[in-house]
């Protein structure tokens, strides 16, 4: 790659997690610079020197990499342009890749210069909770200046501005034994429960498995101890019962085992492939799991630990041994644990300058000693860091010797470590708080579950060999659990030197009497909560962590407070003069990290959103350019335009008035169509039903209501006898699903004791409504000569097993929702299409026209038919008009509540029908019904419009509606509100029939 | 007399072939549900002994009897039977049956689709929140559940490789699209495919 | 003088003093051996009703009793919204008295709960919905509450970058209530927490209820997890936990628990500048002072006390997200929780007396009692001092069930994980 | 949350729907009003073990009678619907 030299990166040394012969380039904030394939892109700054990567929250002050895992606070980017724009994205766990773009954020103008970094200024002002406290006054200024004044400042990375042009995929995934992290307890583990036979997954956040094992100088059978783990990983790869998951992060442990696991597919490509999912989601479903997850290191809390520079010591070590990178050249190192100490032996074989150790501890260590003396640092046992200076940066840091002394050491590192807290996450999200150990002085996890193992640094376990020992353990505890045993034990490695961990907790850090002379000691770094925030929470009482947190906002951030929360705890534990165990710690939630909204969403989204349910006419309809609208899932024919046909209500009054005047047909396959078979069939209709079934006639048809049992409406629709022990139910459209659960409930539940079957048969059927005048004439041209369709011989609400064209099986039934002379006919789905197009050839001399949705809408109006918006849920059988159905010989679903006395109260509004008193006036479905002069108020409201259109049959708009004692009122003008359209009409209350009340023409 | 109506397909007959792997429409068969009447399950299976040798499994599981019928559990107290296309299976059932049995036709209400191929369980598994690991879910087995949305009876080929979604007539368009797309994101890198 | 006042001088005051003379912002209380009124649940229904029970009702010698810290119920962890956009007579009073009194909050109890009425827009997709949403619209002006129907048009010019073109249902219009917004929750609890305290309120944190100690059919007092207290009145104010303390009393309650979970986004620079509810999915968002987008969906469905959900959920929550805005398919989940919903049997709230003389119960709010709070602790107060409903709050009885008086805005009927 | 299908075994929620108490009994047709009300609005909710009616809808569509914790979300038992109430009706 031809890069210019000025850009070539330091050489790298040992890294064991980078290959150095594949150079690629990429950008930060508009300057290309060399990364090398392996490299995050946190790396790859720190490789090119670039040490300032991000703005604080609050103050916006100048912020480095912090660590090398997925708790960064402060390195957040925005990566990619344009729609695939990815703000907060943390650099430390981004993997370059060639021609990758990343972008500061959070600062204007510019990452060096920071006009907001006057914020830092009014800090005094801009304490704990200080928004609580002010803004009040004026009150208007809250909207109008005040929030506005926040909002411009919220938030951190912009989201991008179009879709989403990647595709994501969701998948399932079933196993024996879980196994959450790939570094020494995971691999052990994984390896002990595969060996025993069980099916084993293992899953990996990180791209490559070995966890601290690449991070760190240590060795394993005298090899460095990342070979081991390699070795490990490709044996688990090899075995036919593991599955091994990189890039794939558990996110969260959810009931019956299931976890929730996001694969980052293809965000290591400059772009997924054709057709790659950029993220997958699994749902991962585990007998037993076992939680290796390691342990994040903690900062520590002094005056200016912010500035860039300031790094976790096992970053530090991870940056030099995984990546090759020494992330600076003039260190000092600051712990309180015997961990810390690795990284000057680490810096130290790098190449860096020790500059100072200082050991928190108050018993001097004997390591750091020897370490001193080995690396020529300055060695302050029982020291501290009692500021740092720098702009941009660390240049120096301030160190403070046991006495009190401070002098001042030039530097461009500051290694930190307060210990280490187990990244227990996973272990509580069923709600179980971890307990602390105060040998650690850390929480742990305190869960006990049957189907949870806990190895290696989660569990608080501190070497290599023990973390091994206990990952092969849980493995093989964890497949014993599913029965699979094992007779051998898995061959181990054999650890080098015995890791020490003795750590003495330095809480503060800072010298409490004077805390915040030198500056801000930060504990959250992302929303800038400083120890003084914690300290004034505290004394205005906010002494739950719980209440610390929302007070301050601690721990709220992106890192979730990965690195702040244990210091912010135990800080406030001394200011309230409690333990840590007393204090407690705050609840974890999912996900363990910040998922991607698109993964979970996988494909369910624009028009796949939901599925799509189409009847048998769908492709025919689309030939005739139908309107499509959606009715629940299905998709409906709403209207039918022909050529010079200008508004839609021209095409549906066309379509109407040739229902009215000729013929013209129907798709109704979407009501829901049950087929009821059995001896006790018509008991149990009398059960669901309020109206009498037994004596329905074989061949006849009944229209029918259900009620909840509440006794309010459930729904209806037309149930037809097929023959003594047969029936076809109809529902509406909306209720075929529920009223398949109702009378599953029914008959399981309820009456177990009824011989009844019944099946879906609404997918089986195309059934088409044909209506007009003319219909019976139409009918006649496709049905076999057999069949007598007379007026006489198949009057109204008859219903019959037909043949039609030639032999082809098929029901007819009378029905009608328009009001005219009516038919509905049934054939065998694959037949639906056919069907219509020969009703389009066998009517055309009859004048026949297709109609949707909207047509069969004003239809049922004109013709009074109740339909959705009168069947809400809130209306009863009385309400409906239908208050005589409800049989008192039997006993129905709903009778008992029906007969409560708010539901039989006259004066409830009832079904009318609405005529304006000047036809062209719009009735609009939703307008409130008062009476005539009375003022536009609450208080005179006696009802509202549920349904109006316009019926060129009567050529008038009308509508139906609920009025108070409403069937005593026809012939009353009233005044119909729409106040938000500041409209009033006025209209005659009339019958809810508008069309042939007598019903002579269905019976024609 | 006017012309039969002709059958349409809710779906084209081509298969759908990507990363070596086929979806396709199953050849259309005759299907009738049976939901045996009160306590009459024992009867009903002795009338199907002696019928066509075989009796409703109990497990959900798809049975062969003669003649290319297959007879699988399609509910709680529901079977499918299906023949192959042209069976007058409703009346031939209805005399071994008598009244033992709501027998319902059920042809037109489902279509299936085959998905086929090395590599089709890790599709399959994008959908169906089952264990598909053949000692769990073994050839031959049906489940009654959801692809992604959409409720379907999954069947597993005896050859392993291969499933069957049966799915409602009005939602196969949508599932054929999910299954699709499902095919085109690919193999999972970590799935281990069954030769 | 101290600061207790909260205003910007006394924040500058506190600047120059090193921030050293702020006090508690509550006492951290003790109980005594006995109040007039005990309210049982420090949430914000309980907070608020000692409030009004002490400055309008002129009671003292009141405790708020917690089991844990105040504000950590559903007070702590809800979505925020409040609005008044209600459809039934016997709420739409109600709702409004509550938003009258969000209005003049932060001046009444000195305490800046952030109370933005940047609006809010529940979309349609269908004309069905539209027309129900007119209904309900024009019932709002009707008691003289504020509504707008938008179309496509006005929505889109709101919020450009809803999904419009590509979408499985369309958007059709939204019914806006501009007065409606979102309040800080926790500041809720904390400033009626303090101006209650300021009026000589014992709030009793850490202090749990186990029993309710009733004499010849009369209430005496609540046992509680740190002793006896006696009470001339107990007041339960106990959210999703109420049908567990009535029973205490030997009470069923017309009410299941169950779970509804809520979610925030990583910190984005401000885009979204109102509430807007998804109508073809559970799916409703805003987003925070911090730049979180905070959304939520439906109801998990099943009886619990977990405080957590399930994995179907926050998949359907999200979809419903991605279906209504695509451009958030690259942003992240940084947390989601649970709360306990004290779901009634026809989703609408109770107010009044119980069987048990001197025992009150304020219950029933189901998903939305956070914008009620006010109202809820105003009306409540009412009761326990008058013992008779407040004018605004007199559809929220008990009986209702029995008479059929059900306030049921949906019409999902009696079945508590449909409302 | 994972739900045994006494027919299907076990499978995940989005299967199945929520039906709420399974130990209220529907009263006879003539009992007193207020066996209505309790049996139709009146519920224990209690936190712990629950008796709860499932149904398997998108699946076997079985109605499945559960022993769940409402605190911890465990699932004790699941039974046919029909089953367990045939046993309650036979005393058994
Ligand atoms: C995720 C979620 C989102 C929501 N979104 C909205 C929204 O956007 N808009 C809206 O209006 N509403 C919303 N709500 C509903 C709203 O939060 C609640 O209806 C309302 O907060 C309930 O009143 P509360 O504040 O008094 O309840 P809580 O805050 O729950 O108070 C009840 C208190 O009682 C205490 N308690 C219980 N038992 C005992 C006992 N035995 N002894 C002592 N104390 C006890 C509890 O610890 C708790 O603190 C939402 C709820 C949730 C969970
Ligand atoms: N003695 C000491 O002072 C000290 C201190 C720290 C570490 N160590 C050493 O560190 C090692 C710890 O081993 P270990 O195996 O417990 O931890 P580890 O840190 O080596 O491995 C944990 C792995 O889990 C992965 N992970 C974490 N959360 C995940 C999630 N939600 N999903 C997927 N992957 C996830 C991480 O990426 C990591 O690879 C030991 O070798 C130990 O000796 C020692
Ligand atoms: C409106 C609102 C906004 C929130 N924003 C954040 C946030 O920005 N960061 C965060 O970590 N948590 C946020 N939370 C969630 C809380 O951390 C916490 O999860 C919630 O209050 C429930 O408490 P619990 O998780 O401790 O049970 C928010 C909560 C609410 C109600
Ligand atoms: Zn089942």
């Amino acid at each position: 790659m031809n890069t210019p030299s000025k850009l070539s990166p330091p050489k790298r040394t040992r890294a064991n997690g980078v290959d150095t012969s594949k150079a690629l380039t990429f950008t930060f904030d508009g300057r290309a610079y060399t990364a090398y394939e392996g490299d995050t892109l946190a790396s790859a700054l720190l490789a090119n020197n670039v040490r300032l990567t991000g703005r604080s929250f609050k103050y916006h002050r100048p912020r480095g990499i912090l660590s090398a895992g997925p708790e960064e606070p402060n390195a957040l980017m925005e990566l990619r342009t344009g729609a695939r724009r990815e703000p907060n994205s943390r650099a430390t766990v981004t993997e370059v890749f060639h021609g990758l773009s990343a972008a500061s954020q959070n600062r204007w103008p510019s990452l060096a210069f920071d006009a907001l970094g006057v914020n830092g200024l009014l800090s005094p002002v801009f304490t704990a909770g200080f928004y609580y406290k002010t803004f009040m006054w004026p009150a208007c200024f809250w909207e109008k200046v005040y929030e506005p004044m926040i909002r411009n400042a919220a938030g951190l990375g912009r989201a991008a501005k179009e879709a989403d042009p990647d595709h994501y995929e969701q998948a399932n995934a079933f196993c024996d034994v879980l196994v959450v992290g790939s570094g020494p307890a995971g691999l052990a583990a994984a390896l002990s429960a595969a060996e025993t036979g069980a099916r084993v997954i293992l899953c990996e956040q990180d791209y490559l498995t070995g966890g601290r094992l690449r991070a760190e100088n240590i060795t394993l059978d005298n090899k460095p101890a990342w070979q081991w783990g390699e070795e490990v990983t490709a044996r688990l790869r090899a075995m036919p019962n593991v599955r091994l998951m990189t890039r794939s992060c558990v996110f969260g442990r959810y009931d019956g085992g299931t976890f929730g696991v996001i694969e980052r597919v293809a965000d290591h490509l400059p772009q997924p492939e054709e057709n790659q999912p950029r993220q997958r989601y699994w749902r991962i479903v585990a007998k037993q799991c076992v939680v290796a997850t390691g342990a994040i290191e903690r900062p520590v809390v002094f005056p200016n630990n912010d500035r860039p520079g300031v790094m976790l010591a096992g970053s530090v070590r991870t940056y030099i041994n995984r990546y090759g990178v020494a992330p600076g050249r003039k260190a000092v190192i600051y712990t309180n644990n015997d961990d810390g100490l690795r990284t000057v032996t680490d810096l130290y074989q790098a190449g860096a300058d020790i500059v100072a150790i200082v050991d928190a501890r108050p018993v001097p260590s004997p390591l750091a000693q020897s370490l001193a003396q080995q690396t020529g640092a300055f060695l302050f046992p029982g020291g501290r860091i009692s500021n740092t200076l720098g702009r941009l940066g660390v240049a120096a840091a301030v160190i403070g010797n046991k006495a009190g002394k401070d002098q001042r050491f030039a530097c461009d590192l500051i290694a930190v470590s307060g210990g280490w807290n187990p990244d227990l996450a996973l272990t509580t999200h069923h709600g179980t708080r971890p307990v602390y150990n105060e040998q650690i002085a850390a929480f742990v996890p305190s869960i006990k579950a049957h189907d949870l193992h806990i190895a290696g640094m989660v569990a608080g376990t501190l070497t290599t060999r023990d973390t091994l020992h206990e990952g092969a353990e849980a493995g093989r505890k964890a497949a014993a659990a599913c029965g699979f045993d094992s007779a051998g034990t898995t061959e181990l490695p054999s650890a080098g030197v015995d890791e020490t961990y003795a750590i003495h907790p330095t809480w503060s850090g800072i010298d409490q009497t004077a805390p915040q002379k030198a500056g801000k000691a930060f504990i959250d770094f992302q929303n800038d909560v400083t120890a003084k925030d914690v300290k004034q929470a505290a004394q205005e009482g906010f002494r739950s962590v719980e209440h610390l947190k929302r007070y301050t906002t601690l721990g709220m951030a992106t890192d979730q407070g990965k690195t702040s929360n244990v210091n912010a705890l135990a800080m406030l534990a001394e200011f309230t003069d409690r333990t840590i165990p007393e204090t407690g710690t705050t609840l974890i939630r999912p996900p363990a990290q910040p998922v991607t909204l698109g993964a979970i969403a996988g494909p369910n989204r624009e028009k796949h959103f939901k599925p799509t349910r189409l009847p048998p006419t769908h492709q025919w309809a689309t030939e005739q350019n139908a309107v499509f609208t959606s009715n629940g899932l299905w998709q409906r024919a709403q209207w039918y335009p022909r050529a010079g046909e200008t508004h839609w209500l021209e095409t549906v009054n066309r379509e109407v008035n040739t229902v009215r005047n000729a013929v013209g047909f129907c798709d109704v396959t979407t009501l829901g169509k049950i087929d009821i078979q059995g001896p006790d069939a018509a008991s149990f209709l009398e059960k669901l039903y309020v109206n009498a079934w037994q004596k329905l006639a074989v061949g006849r048809a009944r229209y029918g209501l259900m009620l909840r049992e509440d006794g309010f409406a459930f729904d209806d629709g037309t149930t037809a006898r097929l023959s003594p022990t047969h029936y076809v139910m109809t529902t509406t459209t909306a209720n075929a699903g529920p009223a398949m659960q109702h009378l599953e409930f029914c008959h399981q539940v309820l009456w177990p004791e009824l011989d009844v079957q019944f099946i879906s048969v609404t997918d089986e059927w195309a059934q088409i409504a044909v209506a007009g005048p003319n219909s019976r004439e139409v009918i006649r041209q496709l049905i076999d000569p057999a069949f007598d369709i007379s007026n006489e011989a198949f009057g109204y609400m008859a219903a019959a097993e037909i043949t039609i064209c030639g032999g082809q099986q098929a029901r007819l039934f009378r029905l009608s929702f328009s009001g005219e002379l009516a038919y509905e006919l049934a054939v065998p789905a694959r037949f639906g299409d056919a069907l219509a197009r020969r009703l389009m050839e066998v009517g055309a001399p009859y004048g026949i026209a297709p109609y949707g949705t909207e047509a069969l809408g004003v239809m049922r109006i004109e013709k009074g038919h109740p339909a959705g918006p009168e069947l809400n849920g809130q209306t009863t059988a009385h309400d409906l008009g239908m208050g005589r159905m409800l049989s008192s010989k039997k006993e129905f679903i709903g009778k008992a509540m029906a007969a409560r006395p708010a539901l039989t109260d006259p004066r409830r509004p009832t079904l009318v029908g609405l005529r304006p008193v000047v036809a062209t006036d719009a009735l609009v479905a939703g307008s409130h019904l008062l009476p005539k002069g009375s003022p536009a108020s609450a208080e005179y409201d006696q009802g509202w419009i549920s349904s109006s259109a316009w019926s060129p049959t009567c050529n008038s708009w009308i509508a139906l509606g609920f009025l108070s004692e409403g069937p005593s009122r026809h012939g009353e003008i009233i005044a119909v509100h729409n106040p938000l359209s500041g409209t009033v009409t006025e209209a005659e209350i009339v019958s809810p029939v508008f069309v042939d009340p007598e019903g002579k023409r269905l019976h024609a | 007399m006017p012309d039969r109506l002709l059958a349409t397909s809710a779906l084209p007959q081509e298969a759908y072939r990507v990363n070596g792997m086929m979806l396709s429409l199953a050849p259309q068969r005759v299907t009738v549900s049976i939901g045996p009447f009160a306590g009459r399950l024992g009867e009903l299976n002795a009338a199907l002994k002696k019928a066509f040798k075989v009796t409703l499994p109990e497990d959900f599981i798809t049975v062969a009897g003669p003649d290319g019928l297959l007879f699988t559990r399609a509910a709680h107290n529901q079977w499918l039977c299906s023949a192959p296309e042209g069976t007058d299976l409703l009346a031939t059932l209805s005399t071994a049956c008598q009244s033992l049995a709501a027998l319902t036709n059920q042809s037109d209400s489902r279509v299936t689709l085959t998905l086929s191929g090395k590599g089709a369980e890790s599709i399959v598994a994008k959908l169906v929140a089952l264990d598909l690991h053949p000692s769990v879910f073994v050839p031959g087995q049906t489940a009654l559940t959801l692809a992604g949305h959409v409720p379907v009876i999954l069947t597993r080929h005896t050859d392993a490789t291969a499933y069957d979604f049966t799915v409602f007539r009005s939602l196969a368009q949508s599932l054929h699209h999910d299954i699709f797309a499902a095919m085109n994101g690919g193999i999972p890198t970590s799935e281990r495919v069954c030769p | 003088m101290s600061s207790k006042h909260y205003s910007l001088f006394s924040l500058l005051r506190e600047t120059l003093r090193g921030n050293t003379g702020w006090k508690p912002a509550w006492r951290k209380a003790s109980p005594q051996s006995s109040y007039d009124v005990v309210i049982v649940g420090g949430g914000g229904h309980g907070l608020a009703t000692a409030y009004y029970l002490a400055k309008r009702y002129g009671m003292r010698r009141i405790a708020v009793v917690e089991k844990g810290w105040i504000g950590g119920g559903n007070v702590g962890r809800n979505t925020t919204i409040v609005r008044s956009n209600y459809l039934l007579p016997g709420n739409v009073p109600f709702y409004e008295c509550a938003m009258k009194l969000w209005e003049g909050l932060e001046q009444d109890i000195n305490y800046n709960a952030m109370v933005s009425q940047r609006g809010i827009l529940n979309l349609f997709h269908n004309d069905a919905q539209r027309n129900a949403y007119i209904r309900r619209g024009n019932s709002m002006r009707l008691h003289g509450v504020d509504a707008d129907i938008l179309d496509a048009a006005a929505v889109r010019e709101k919020l450009p970058f809803l999904n419009f073109d590509n979408a499985r249902f369309p958007i059709q219009g939204g019914l806006l209530q501009q007065r409606g917004g979102t309040v800080r929750h926790d500041a809720v609890a904390w400033g009626y927490a303090r101006a209650a305290d300021q009026l000589g309120v014992d709030i009793i944190e850490n202090c749990e209820v186990t029993g309710i100690r009733i004499e010849n059919g009369r209430t005496t007092g609540v046992e509680t997890s740190r002793g006896f207290i006696g009470a001339g009145k107990v007041g339960l104010a106990c959210a999703g936990n109420s049908s567990r303390v009535a029973a205490m009393a030997g009470l069923r309650l017309p009410i299941e628990s169950h779970v509804l979970q809520a979610f925030v986004s990583e910190g984005l620079k401000p885009f979204i500048d109102c509430v807007v509810t998804f109508g073809a999915g559970h799916f409703y968002v805003s987003q925070s002072d911090k730049g979180g987008l905070v959304f939520g969906g439906d109801i998990d469905g099943y009886n619990s006390y977990a405080q957590r959900g399930n994995l179907p959920v926050v998949e359907d929550v999200i979809s419903g997200g991605m279906a209504l805005m695509p451009r958030i398919g690259r942003v992240r989940l940084l947390r989601h929780w649970g709360g306990l919903m004290d779901m009634s049997m026809d989703g609408s709230p109770i107010i009044d007396k119980t069987p048990v003389e001197q025992l009150y119960l304020n219950a029933g709010w189901c998903y939305g009692g956070f914008k009620a709070t006010p109202a809820s602790g105003l009306c409540f107060a009412h009761l326990l001092a008058r013992d008779e409903p407040h004018e605004v709050a007199t559809a929220f009885r008990l009986d209702r069930f029995g008479r059929g008086a059900v306030i049921d805005e949906k019409g999902m009927g009696a079945q508590p994980n449909l409302h | 949350m994972r739900i045994t299908c006494p027919h299907c075994g076990s499978r995940g929620l989005e299967e199945f729907t929520y039906r709420g108490d399974a130990t209220v009994r529907r009263p006879a047709p003539d009992a007193p009003h207020d066996a209505w009300v309790d049996y139709v609005y009146l519920r224990d909710n209690p936190a712990g073990l629950h008796k709860e009616l499932w149904y398997h809808g998108n699946g076997c569509r079985s109605w499945i009678v559960a022993e769940r914790n409402t605190i911890t979300h465990e699932i004790h038992s699941t039974r046919l619907a029909t089953e367990a109430l045939s046993e309650e009706k036979s005393g058994s």
